[in-house]
């Protein structure tokens, strides 16, 4: 395969990737539950602990100022990275789980009520069913789920169906984290718009992997996790458009979200600060930064050209496994090959190819109403980022021929 | 043969060997010699449910002494399980409940002691013990 | 000054204590802000994500076993930390305001209704008050507040009056941020609970200073977060007892919280997992148990005496400087200098101790209703922490003294 | 004068002062000596509340040209508050409207223009140039 970058010292950014594991050279086909960090991300965290820890927002000195300047200048990098319009735009969260429970809170006291609906997929990870669940149970509302096809894609005639007046939300993944399935985004919000109804995006699959544009979306809401694109756990973004974030009322009190505090009556601050509460994690912002320079120096284009290659080449060499068994047939699939091997446990396989030294993931990975639609408890994913080889591929198939063999 | 004498047994033969997939080999022989659960048990109420797997075990009490037969959906944690048959199937409760399992961990398989839940292999050492228990008791 | 334990020696764990600020030696007096963090605790960080950073709780690979390891190892060193009676009652947030927001959301969801009352105290964290407002907003309850007296100690006897049925729930700083006072804990816990009243402990400003046992105050609740203990940004604990968890409806929805999802039905998982949705910052809850072995190895009762040594030469100190004013005259003072200069505002006074190299805090310090009953809007606040040293102290006397000659 | 030139004035007294705590000296004295706001000014609606302290700012227009006069309650904010005076007091809205303010940054303070919202000096810039626009179109 020819790959127009260069893969090799690509690696060599990422320590990890020298690991040995039961002897063997580490193969890490896990991304898609959280990815490796580059040096630079790393270095970003001690550089700011060792030169610049400081509580931002709040003090005169010199040390709190750098430390507010880094954490706001993360805030400009994100909306750049997403083109949203303003950096005022996104809030800092922990992560998407926590992004979308903001919103299912802070846009539920706002614009929902009893008899409401909020619509949903049936390809959502937990994160953005529960919190929806959630909603519905206290504000006595239903969920709608929009139904897909035995491959896994969404039926959009369906979805055209199921909007309706009292459909308050659309809240849709951008790629399935089982499928690696697109949704057709730009086509679904336009309808909903069209009826007046807001779109919630949970990007936690696509960032790594594609360009995101927030605007170009119309996406309303668009939400992702630091760690699913090689920064620092514990860090998560949410894009909103200020017109609705300024309608919402807060999800958290305390800290910097306040303007002015009284027993009687307290005033919120403005947006952003209004939606973080408590001390932000100002270290993690400032290595979210540096790890979406990491993505841009290298360029999402030529990132996803890689993974595609390296997706063509994986199910190419996967299918020539005996009892391979890729699930779903998708036209647009992204960095994912969820599969089985015919007559084996997912967790089996998961378990042997780890003594193998190869990292993937079984289990029903938090989707578990989208394995049960598809007919399955489990499955087997390997899940890849730009770091990745077709040595990895080749390395992943020959554990797999091995593991077949064991248990005839 | 006494409970640790068994475990010696096991022991050493995963001992003998030196490759990790071929402890594995011998895990998943072992798993699919285990004789399948009767039919009958495979229900809700004998189910131990792991996040990524499955076990049934049934228990019955004959003579003072304990009968163990159980099942699982992955060979390997059948292979764990037919282990553990073994070592607990007819003992008396006693010595179920004073046992030290100490072979997982000699043979290098602690990983499926861990409190992560994704297979029911503890909650099913766990579930041995309570029967045991009841039975004693009763 | 006589110390037990060597502050030179411990400094030397803290790079950033050799940083020079406009010229001048860095000294960082604005430890209740925020701490700044050995060698070890960014170490572990680094060797975290270059060593074994993977998902949690959910791969059966060697990587994500080993994270998983490290993270539910933090969890019992938080509850040795903190004397819990098990490690399942210790929950990962994001801070001490997400701990507290979170019980304000699940433990209201649980136990209150209209007309019932919270009882917080005059001298709260915003962290502290605003959570407990925006409940009684949704749940229209009423929030009551103990009043202080002019130095800021608590009323006990208003305190006890305050106590009815109608109270659920006491929240109260454990010592507070401004002044550094420490609340009679023990008396007020035993008197709520004598009444069924449970009673969450704000502990931001005490874990830092005092060693603290949960079972021995009988808190039901206890916060804090690991910024201000030497940890890093972004984590928090909230520790809860397991009677209250266990009736609490979760707060976040997604990710390893649920035991099943159906779109129908979701169950979920048993504590502490129930209140933590979505990917825990499983890094940073391995920095912050390493950053509390570092407290435990130095010992918290040195750490208290080598602080209440530098506090009574602070104060012996800064006595002497013309015009100085401290707030509060407080029998048990913790770390805190909280005060004034005659004629001049605490903006200036920080903004030119930055120029000398001091780093304290000037504002209202989030706790805007306690400046107000003590007739003042800002304040300046130096704050130490163990490895501050009386020569800390004489630069900032000296600087405040220098300060004082440029407004006459 | 026109802005510039004052600014290339106000830049060159910083210039000539080295030390960090002479040119806050400045900056005191400076404060020291701007005009008390008339007290009927001091208004809710003329004030700029910053977290950390406040600033009130009154506008005339007379025979097209803007009149400030302002205060606050730190002094050395009160020094910022005395140069943007003598820069834009008694301009033409247009003036004020074109003004490229490089000397904060020039001499050093340019903290002070950090949005965070410390003080009340940015909010106060802003509202100069509200208030010179508002009489241009009036
Ligand atoms: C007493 C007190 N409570 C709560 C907080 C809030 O902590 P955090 O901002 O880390 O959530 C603080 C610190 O700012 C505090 O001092
Ligand atoms: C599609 C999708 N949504 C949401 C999440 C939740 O992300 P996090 O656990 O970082 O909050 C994930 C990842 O697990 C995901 O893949």
């Amino acid at each position: 395969m020819e790959s127009k970058f260069d893969v090799a010292s690509v690696r060599k950014q990422f320590p990890i990737l020298e690991q040995k594991v039961y002897g063997q050279p580490l193969v890490y086909l896990d991304n898609a539950a959280t990815t490796q960090k580059p040096r630079s991300v790393v270095k970003r965290i001690e550089d700011a602990y060792f030169g610049q820890n400081a509580n931002v927002h709040r003090a005169v000195h010199l040390l709190s100022q750098q430390a507010t300047e880094a954490h706001e200048a993360a805030r400009v990098e994100v909306q750049h990275f997403i083109n949203a319009a303003e950096s005022d735009e996104i809030i800092f969260t922990r992560g998407t789980t926590e992004s979308i429970n903001l919103v299912a809170f802070s846009f539920g006291e706002a614009f929902c009520r009893e008899g409401d609906e909020i619509l949903i997929s049936s390809m959502e990870h937990h994160s953005n069913i529960v919190p929806w669940q959630m909603l519905c149970e206290r504000k006595k509302m239903h969920l709608k789920v929009i139904p897909i096809d035995d491959n896994g894609c969404l039926l959009f005639d369906e979805y055209a169906k199921l909007l309706s007046p009292k459909v308050k939300l659309l809240a849709i993944t951008h790629v399935s984290n089982v499928l690696g399935v697109e949704n057709p985004l730009r086509q679904m919000i336009e309808l909903a718009h069209s009826q007046g109804i807001p779109v919630l995006v949970d990007g936690a699959q696509a960032v790594a992997h594609m360009s995101v544009d927030v605007q170009a979306l119309d996406a309303d809401f668009y939400a992702f996790s630091s760690h699913k694109i090689f920064g620092p756990t514990g860090v998560g973004v949410l894009y909103a458009k200020r017109n609705l974030l300024e309608q919402m009322p807060p999800y958290q009190g305390g800290g910097e979200m306040i303007d002015q505090v009284h027993f009687e009556k307290t005033t919120y601050n403005k947006i952003p600060f209004k939606f973080e509460a408590g001390t932000p994690d100002f270290i993690g912002t400032a290595a979210l930064a540096e790890a979406l320079r990491f993505v841009e120096e290298i360029g999402l284009d030529k990132i996803a050209e890689h993974e595609k290659q390296l997706l063509d080449y994986a199910l190419e060499k996967l299918n020539q496994v005996k009892g391979f068994q890729l699930i779903g047939k998708i036209p647009e699939r992204h960095a994912i090959v969820p599969f089985l091997l015919k007559g084996i446990h997912s967790y089996d396989v998961g378990l042997l190819l780890d003594k193998l030294g190869i990292a993937v993931r079984t289990g029903s990975h938090c989707a578990q109403p989208l394995l049960e639609r598809l007919g399955m408890d489990t499955c087997v994913r390997a899940s890849f980022a730009f770091y990745n080889t077709t040595e990895d591929i080749d390395r992943l198939q020959a554990a797999l021929n091995r593991i077949g063999n064991m248990f005839n | 043969m006494n409970i640790d004498e068994i475990q010696e047994n096991i022991i050493q033969s995963f001992d003998e060997i030196e490759d990790w997939m071929d402890k594995y080999q011998l895990l998943i022989d072992m798993g699919n010699s285990l004789s399948p659960l009767d039919e009958q048990y495979k229900k809700p109420q004998h189910l131990i449910e792991g996040c990524q797997s499955r076990v049934w075990i049934h228990a019955s009490y004959k003579e003072g002494k304990v009968y163990f037969e159980a099942e699982s959906d992955t060979v390997i944690v059948k292979g764990l399980v037919y282990l553990l048959l073994k070592i607990f199937s007819g003992r008396t409760p006693d010595e179920i409940l004073k046992a030290d399992l100490y072979f997982i961990e000699r043979i290098g398989l602690k990983e499926h002691l861990s409190p992560t839940r994704a297979n029911g292999f503890t909650a099913m050492l766990k579930q041995m013990r309570n029967y045991a228990l009841a039975f004693k008791l009763s």
